[in-house]
């Protein structure tokens, strides 16, 4: 027997949860699937059935723009910092977004910690949801992670015909589940879909050696250098700061940007050290594959495929990965 | 770090008795960089202006607002005022609160004062990002053009050079004289065109000063006042004028004839020859286009096909000086000036197109040119008035005036000016060749706004004996000798018919073929019938659009000459004010291009209406924009124009329109 | 058909003529295509030609301004080379066109082909290029009509729904500039959007500067649009940035009779007017 | 629409017509409502749409581009290209959702302050009536 929640009781625990919590669910509107916070009234709209969203849930916490704090000019100027006044949960979460999450975790939780993204985090819990028919462009049993893995949320639910399998994973959504329609049910684990693998063993290795191999060059000749792997990866966390005036108001805002945008390295004076298309797209696998390892240990990927779905020229890490391990030697 | 003064002004109660100013320089004053904020009852004053010198200097401040009237009354005013103090002028801002706020806002001054307030903080947000600017100084050639060696022409070029400067005259017949040179005699006065205007041709050919290309043509002009390039084609005369002494040996051998062009098809002259007898230069061109001995070389370089033409080579044989130089091509001579005058007159109407009127197709119906031919003395009847179809003496002549203007049907809707009076010349003058003589002249009205013009018109009627008739005739066809004309006197509203000798129709005036093309070349604007079109019909009269570029005489409109004579003169006096100065000075609010940022997709080349901006490839290979900072007015058509916003606007730069609009959200 | 554009390309990489063929390849899914760069006679097999071969290759003709390239090119594409050399980012003696007769491609996402074409080829004006040295496939006559029909649809709404609409959209756009690295009317080296001085637009992703973002993209594309559909092609959340371009040629067909990438000569719109013209704002 | 809300107009107006135009209005002491807050600008083809968008984008009710009358422009031909971006541009903010009221383009000639005061008022009364613009 093994803890089980049906589709029904499930949508009515989120319409409770709605309540107290803000609610983040994907749904699926224009084309595109998406996290979206909804109220309780609004649950049916969640898509149950979806691969997964075109953005990855690391909006949640490092948000495309985020005004970090308000300085008002009054008499003395005050500073208001931004906070986050409700608790939420997100549902739907993959665990190869969820482990994209703890990734990110690593570079701003370090400390110092970003306190505006350590604040959404401890806010937030992750409800996550097994993938039962992964994308063709997945790999995230090549780098650490798997379809059902619970590592990095709260809680699990594994889909099955009976419903939803529970699966507990940390105090925090012990409380959470307290009242919730969770029954006792036969209920069998659908065997794990098998994923293409990627070689990803040992890649940081290869790396260090080939950093000036005219491969990158020959890849950059097709690059556009548009953000969008960046944009849509779960796992890239570079952004912009500016100061806006206006209405007797100054608000420091954070944006996200790209390594692959022109500007990106340009210092005072108009230099950019990186220039050269090659030289950007270089960096992006660099960081992903070298220095972020180097760093924190795990390789900067959590093969969930976006990049490759939606790069407009099919630039594909898996490819990548493959060229640079036959580069070994 | 800007250091702002802003001055706001009472203008006694023009502004203080509609805008609170106590409260606008309160609001002002903490401005971010406004070191000072004060007002005063009348800035523009001497000791309003003082004031504003004394705190520049208190306060050493380095950008100045003044909030009073309209920049168009004071700016320059307050320039002066800031300059004084040894700040760049440039750094000033007017804040217009009069014209577009007190005085329009007169019946709520709350709503005036808040007004005002926004109008100086967007004046503020601008003079934050104002810079130092200044004028810089171009060398002048000084040396003119002249296009076009008519009287105009003449008058202008004469005056220049007289004024001590050089001057380069472009005549594209092989004689300078134009029209002029065509009449017999010149109304009112009837003096003898010839003996006014050949004194001056043979003054213009012998100037020291003066360089005459006469069979040449402009064909393009580059660069802007003060520093013209103009490229100048003189067509081969295949005789080399520094031998010939123009002794006429070959015009009078020469066997090969055509109809004279300058007689208008009533004489002859020869392939090598002079336009007329007192041509200057007084040296000959070969008309290679009937040249016996050219038609032969051409008979051999083609391969020698059909009929070959005869060696004839008379002129070359007879030449005492050896002056015939078959071998001479056209070349193009480029050559630098500071200014140039257009002056290339007009052609009369082509009468042809009056099919009513025979269509040209009648050989006694004439042209009012043609028959000053006739009437000359040197013309191709040594002054004997006859029909061009027998020879016979014309007893009856109608004159149709009115021909090829305020002809709607013609597309000739102006009035060409001269022609009522120069048909009242004919008609006296027919009366001097023969007594006998009966003139008849149709007219729509008799125009004659000119002085001596009216008693000369009378003088036509009273001792010559012309009848007018108000009618523009209907038809004119052959009646076995005579030509029939038909209309009908307006005045008694009955039908008429004249039967004739000779039929004179007073021809218009039209720009010189080509004027349009011309004015391309030199960037000028011409009007719908090609006429040249002035900076101001009434201020400007000899200035056009382009600076340094001079219009004069009729090929800006229909003009009798003395109007020209003045035109030429008015021209030169402002060729030669802008001669005596050494150097230009150009306004600093222009365009300038950030070359990092130009891709180089020149629209703005195409854009400008100057001509002002250029390209050129940078070291790595890149087209880049280039502005010739003595071109551009400053309209700021190609910023508006430039998508990654590579070419801004001196004193109007594109941060500063747009914190101008930010203020208002400040 | 595969086999003129393989030989030809073969043959201009051998002679020396190009330094690069610019064609496509297959993707990593086995089944879509991508941009190809052969530099080495050696490699042209890897070039493929078929419905699936969607990309826009004149954009990348602008990394290779100063070098003689031979370039693969669908109607659309030779559009965009020709709007290139209208605004003098390349000269016609670097380029070899091998110009490809084409009927249409496919609606396609990576691992899947969708049996629709794209809306592009709905209603591109022609099948044959306008412009090449060289051309594959038996030329054909007849060319599409041009319809407006989703723009008039919008054009009808009332203001507010409009507002609404694009507000929808443009609240998803994440600015991550796809839409604009994959255009080749788009090669400034600095974007307004870019720069700081003046600062045009924030770095806010946020709603009102989305807005004025693809506002000015597509008005910076007014009468230079030559709808190969690109940047809605690749936009990550799917907006429909076409029916921004083709409102505007909509009405830059309408008023100045004009659609860019015909021929390289004509005077584009903006660079020029007419005296007399109207253009039905006279009062 | 509420009475009490002021549109607020921005207004590029060329140098050498418009401008002194709006002068003239004052001269001659005519009254218009205070809505718009005037930027001088040599000429109305100076005027780059991204200024229009910009101004739409900060929170203008109304933009007004005024230059001389076409085949008057100082710099001979300016406001014909003012009139071609234009043409395309209103038409195109409509499309986005501004309505095209809130976007005028007026040829005023310096003689014609009269003009320019009731092209004001005028303007200023269509903007009240659409009332405030959502963004």
């Amino acid at each position: 027997m093994t803890k089980v929640i049906t589709k029904e009781d499930l949508l009515s625990w989120l319409r409770q949860l709605a309540e107290k919590y803000t609610v983040v669910a994907p749904v699926t509107s224009n084309g595109v699937t998406l996290y979206e916070s909804i109220s309780g009234s609004e649950v049916d709209k969640i898509d149950l059935s979806f691969s997964n969203t075109e953005l990855s849930p690391k909006n949640l916490f490092f948000p495309p723009t985020e005004a970090l704090f308000t300085i008002v000019q009054n008499e003395r100027p005050e500073i208001i910092p931004a906070k986050v006044d409700r608790e939420a949960i997100i549902f739907g979460v993959r665990p190869c977004d969820a482990r994209g999450i703890a990734l990110i975790d690593k570079a701003f939780l370090a400390e110092p910690a970003d306190g505006f993204y350590k604040e959404k985090r401890e806010k937030t819990t992750l409800v996550g949801l097994a993938c039962s028919a992964p994308c063709p462009e997945c790999f995230c049993t090549s780098v650490g992670s798997s379809p059902a893995d619970p590592t990095h949320v709260d809680l699990l639910l594994i889909p099955t015909e009976a419903g939803y399998i529970t699966q507990i994973v940390t105090d925090k959504c012990k409380q959470l589940l307290m009242g919730a329609p969770v029954k006792e049910a036969e209920a069998v684990q659908p065997s794990l879909p098998s994923l293409k693998s990627v070689p990803a063993e040992g890649i940081t290795e290869v790396m260090s050696k080939v950093f000036n191999d005219p491969y990158w060059d020959r890849v950059a000749d097709r690059c556009v250098h548009c953000n969008i792997c960046a944009y849509v990866c779960p796992c890239c966390y570079c952004f912009d700061i500016r100061d806006y005036v206006s209405k007797g108001k100054i608000e420091r805002v954070r944006s996200w940007e790209s390594c692959q945008s022109a500007g990106f390295t340009r210092i005072a004076g108009g230099y950019d050290p990186r220039s050269t298309k090659g030289s950007r797209l270089r960096q992006r696998w660099y960081h992903k594959l070298l220095y972020f390892p180097e760093q924190f240990g795990d390789i900067k990927c959590t093969g969930c495929g976006r990049c490759v779905r939606s790069c407009p020229v099919n630039i594909d890490i898996r490819e990548i990965i493959n060229d640079v391990q036959r580069m070994r030697a | 770090m800007a250091r702002i003064g802003v001055f706001v002004c009472h203008c006694g109660t023009n502004i203080a008795g509609t805008v609170d100013v106590t409260k606008v320089v309160e609001v002002i004053k903490k401005l971010p960089m406004v070191v000072l904020a004060t007002d005063s009852k009348y800035t523009c004053s001497e000791p309003g202006q003082a004031s504003i010198r004394e705190a520049i200097i208190e306060n050493n401040l380095n950008r100045v607002v003044i909030a009073s009237c309209s920049p168009r009354m004071h700016e320059a005013t307050f320039r002066r005022t800031v300059a004084s103090t040894g700040l760049n002028p440039y750094l000033l801002e007017i804040a217009n609160i009069r014209e577009q706020c007190s005085w329009v806002h007169s019946d709520d001054k709350e709503v005036a004062t808040a007004k005002a307030i926004e109008i100086i903080k967007m004046a503020v947000s601008k003079v934050i990002r104002h810079e130092p600017l200044f004028p810089t100084q171009v060398e002048i050639t000084k040396r003119a053009l002249i296009i076009g060696g008519g009287i105009t022409g003449i008058q202008a070029a004469l005056d220049i050079a007289n004024a001590g400067y050089e001057v380069v005259v472009v005549e594209r017949e092989p004689s300078i004289g134009g029209r002029m040179s065509q009449l017999d005699k010149t109304f009112p006065t009837l003096d003898c065109s010839a003996c006014i205007l050949t004194p001056k041709m043979v003054d213009l050919g012998q100037h020291p000063k003066i360089k005459l290309m006469t069979y040449a043509e402009v064909k393009k002009v580059k660069g802007f006042v003060g520093n013209f390039e103009a490229e100048i084609l003189q067509k081969a005369r295949k005789v080399d004028h520094l031998k010939c002494t123009g002794c006429g040996t070959c015009w009078q051998k020469c066997p090969q004839k055509i109809l004279s062009q300058f007689d208008l098809g009533l004489g002859k002259r020869t392939a090598i020859y002079i336009p007329f007898a007192q041509a200057v230069p007084p040296k000959p061109v070969i008309d290679v286009s009937i040249c016996r001995y050219i038609k032969y070389l051409n008979w051999v370089a083609t391969g020698q096909e059909g009929k070959k033409p005869p060696e004839c080579r008379i002129c070359e044989k007879l030449c005492p000086t050896g002056a015939i130089t078959w071998d001479q091509e056209e070349e193009l001579i480029t050559e630098k000036f500071g200014a140039v005058v257009v002056a290339t007159g007009y052609q009369t109407y082509d009468h042809s197109h009056y099919q009513e009127y025979g269509g040209g197709a009648y050989p006694d119906v004439i042209s009012g040119l043609q028959l000053e031919r006739l009437m000359s003395a040197s013309g191709p009847t040594g002054g004997e008035v006859i029909r061009p179809s027998d020879g016979a003496h014309p007893k009856t002549v109608a004159f149709v005036c009115c021909v090829g203007s305020r002809d709607q049907q013609k597309g000739r809707p102006y009035c060409s000016k001269v022609c009522c009076m120069y048909t009242a010349k004919h008609a006296i003058m027919l009366r001097e060749h023969d007594p006998e003589i009966q003139c008849y002249i149709f007219y729509i009205d008799v125009r004659t706004g000119g002085k001596d013009f009216e008693e000369f018109y009378l003088r036509a009627i009273d001792e010559a004996g012309v009848i007018y008739i108000k009618g523009r005739p209907s038809k004119i066809y052959r009646d076995g000798k005579k030509l029939k004309i038909l209309g009908e006197d307006a005045l008694i509203g009955r039908p008429v018919e004249i039967a004739a000798d000779l039929v004179v129709l007073a021809t218009g005036m039209e720009p010189s073929i080509g004027a349009d093309e011309l004015a391309r070349i030199l960037n000028a604007s011409y009007d719908t019938y090609n006429f040249m079109v002035e900076a101001h019909p009434k201020l400007r009269p000899v200035e056009t659009q382009t600076d340094g570029v001079f219009v004069a005489g009729a090929c800006v409109g229909p003009r009798d000459i003395p109007e020209c004579v003045a035109h030429g003169g008015a021209a030169a006096a402002k060729v030669s004010a802008l001669f005596s100065q050494d150097t230009l000075t150009t306004d600093p609010l222009i365009a300038v291009v950030n070359q990092a940022r130009c891709i180089g997709c020149l629209l703005c080349v195409a854009i400008c209406p100057f001509k002002a901006i250029s390209y050129e490839v940078t070291r790595d290979k890149r087209l880049i924009a280039v502005v010739n900072e003595s071109l551009c007015k400053g309209c700021g058509l190609c910023m508006a124009s430039c998508r990654p916003k590579a070419v801004d606007l001196r004193g109007f730069t594109n941060q500063q329109i747009l914190d101008e609009v930010n203020s208002l959200w400040l | 058909m595969i086999n003129e554009i393989r030989n030809k390309a073969k043959e201009l990489l051998e002679k020396k003529r190009v330094e690069c063929v610019i064609g496509y390849e297959r993707a990593t899914d086995g089944l879509t295509a991508r941009p190809a760069f052969i530099y080495d006679p050696s490699e042209v097999d890897r070039l493929i030609f078929d419905e699936t071969c969607v990309h826009n290759l004149s954009r990348f003709l602008i990394d290779k301004k100063h070098k003689a390239t031979a370039i693969v090119a669908k109607p659309c594409d030779s559009r965009g080379i020709n709007l290139l050399l209208n605004e003098s980012q390349l000269k016609r003696e670097n380029l070899f066109i091998i110009g490809v007769v084409c009927s249409g491609v496919k609606k396609v996402r990576f691992n899947q082909i969708e049996d629709s074409l794209q809306n592009k080829c709905q209603y591109c004006p022609q099948h044959v290029p306008s412009v090449y040295d060289f051309l594959v496939g038996e030329p054909v006559t007849e060319t599409a009509s041009r319809n407006y029909a989703e723009v008039t649809a919008i054009e009808d709404m009332t203001s507010a729904d409009r507002k609404l609409f694009w507000a929808e959209h443009f609240d998803r756009c994440i600015r991550c500039y796809g839409c604009r690295q994959v255009c080749m009317g788009c090669y400034c080296y600095e974007c307004f959007v870019d720069e700081l001085d003046p600062l045009w637009a924030g770095i806010r992703i946020a709603s009102s500067e989305n807005r004025m973002w693809n506002t000015m993209r597509a008005f910076h594309l007014a009468g230079r649009c030559i709808s190969c559909g690109e940047c809605e092609r690749v936009c990550p959340v799917n907006i429909p940035l076409m029916l921004l371009n083709r409102k505007l040629e909509k009405d830059t067909v309408h008023l100045f009779d004009f659609e860019p990438g015909i021929n390289a000569e004509t005077t584009p719109p903006f660079a020029t007017f007419k005296k007399g013209e109207d253009l039905g704002i006279s009062k | 629409m509420a009475l009490d809300y002021e549109p607020k107009i921005v207004g590029f107006l060329c140098n050498w017509c418009s401008y002194a135009g709006a002068d003239l209005a004052g001269t001659s002491r005519t009254t218009y409502p205070a809505n718009v807050r005037i930027i001088r600008v040599p000429c109305s083809g100076r005027v780059d749409p991204l200024f229009v968008v910009k101004a739409f984008q900060l929170g203008a009710d109304g933009v007004l581009i005024s230059g001389c009358h076409v085949g008057d422009c100082h710099y001979n031909e300016g406001n014909f290209h003012t009139r071609r971006r234009f043409v395309l541009l209103r038409p195109f903010l409509d499309y986005l959702g501004t309505e095209k009221e809130r976007f005028r383009l007026e040829w005023v000639s310096a003689s014609e302050g009269k003009k320019f005061s009731q092209l004001v008022s005028e303007f200023t009364e269509t903007l009240k009536r659409i009332g405030p613009r959502k963004t």
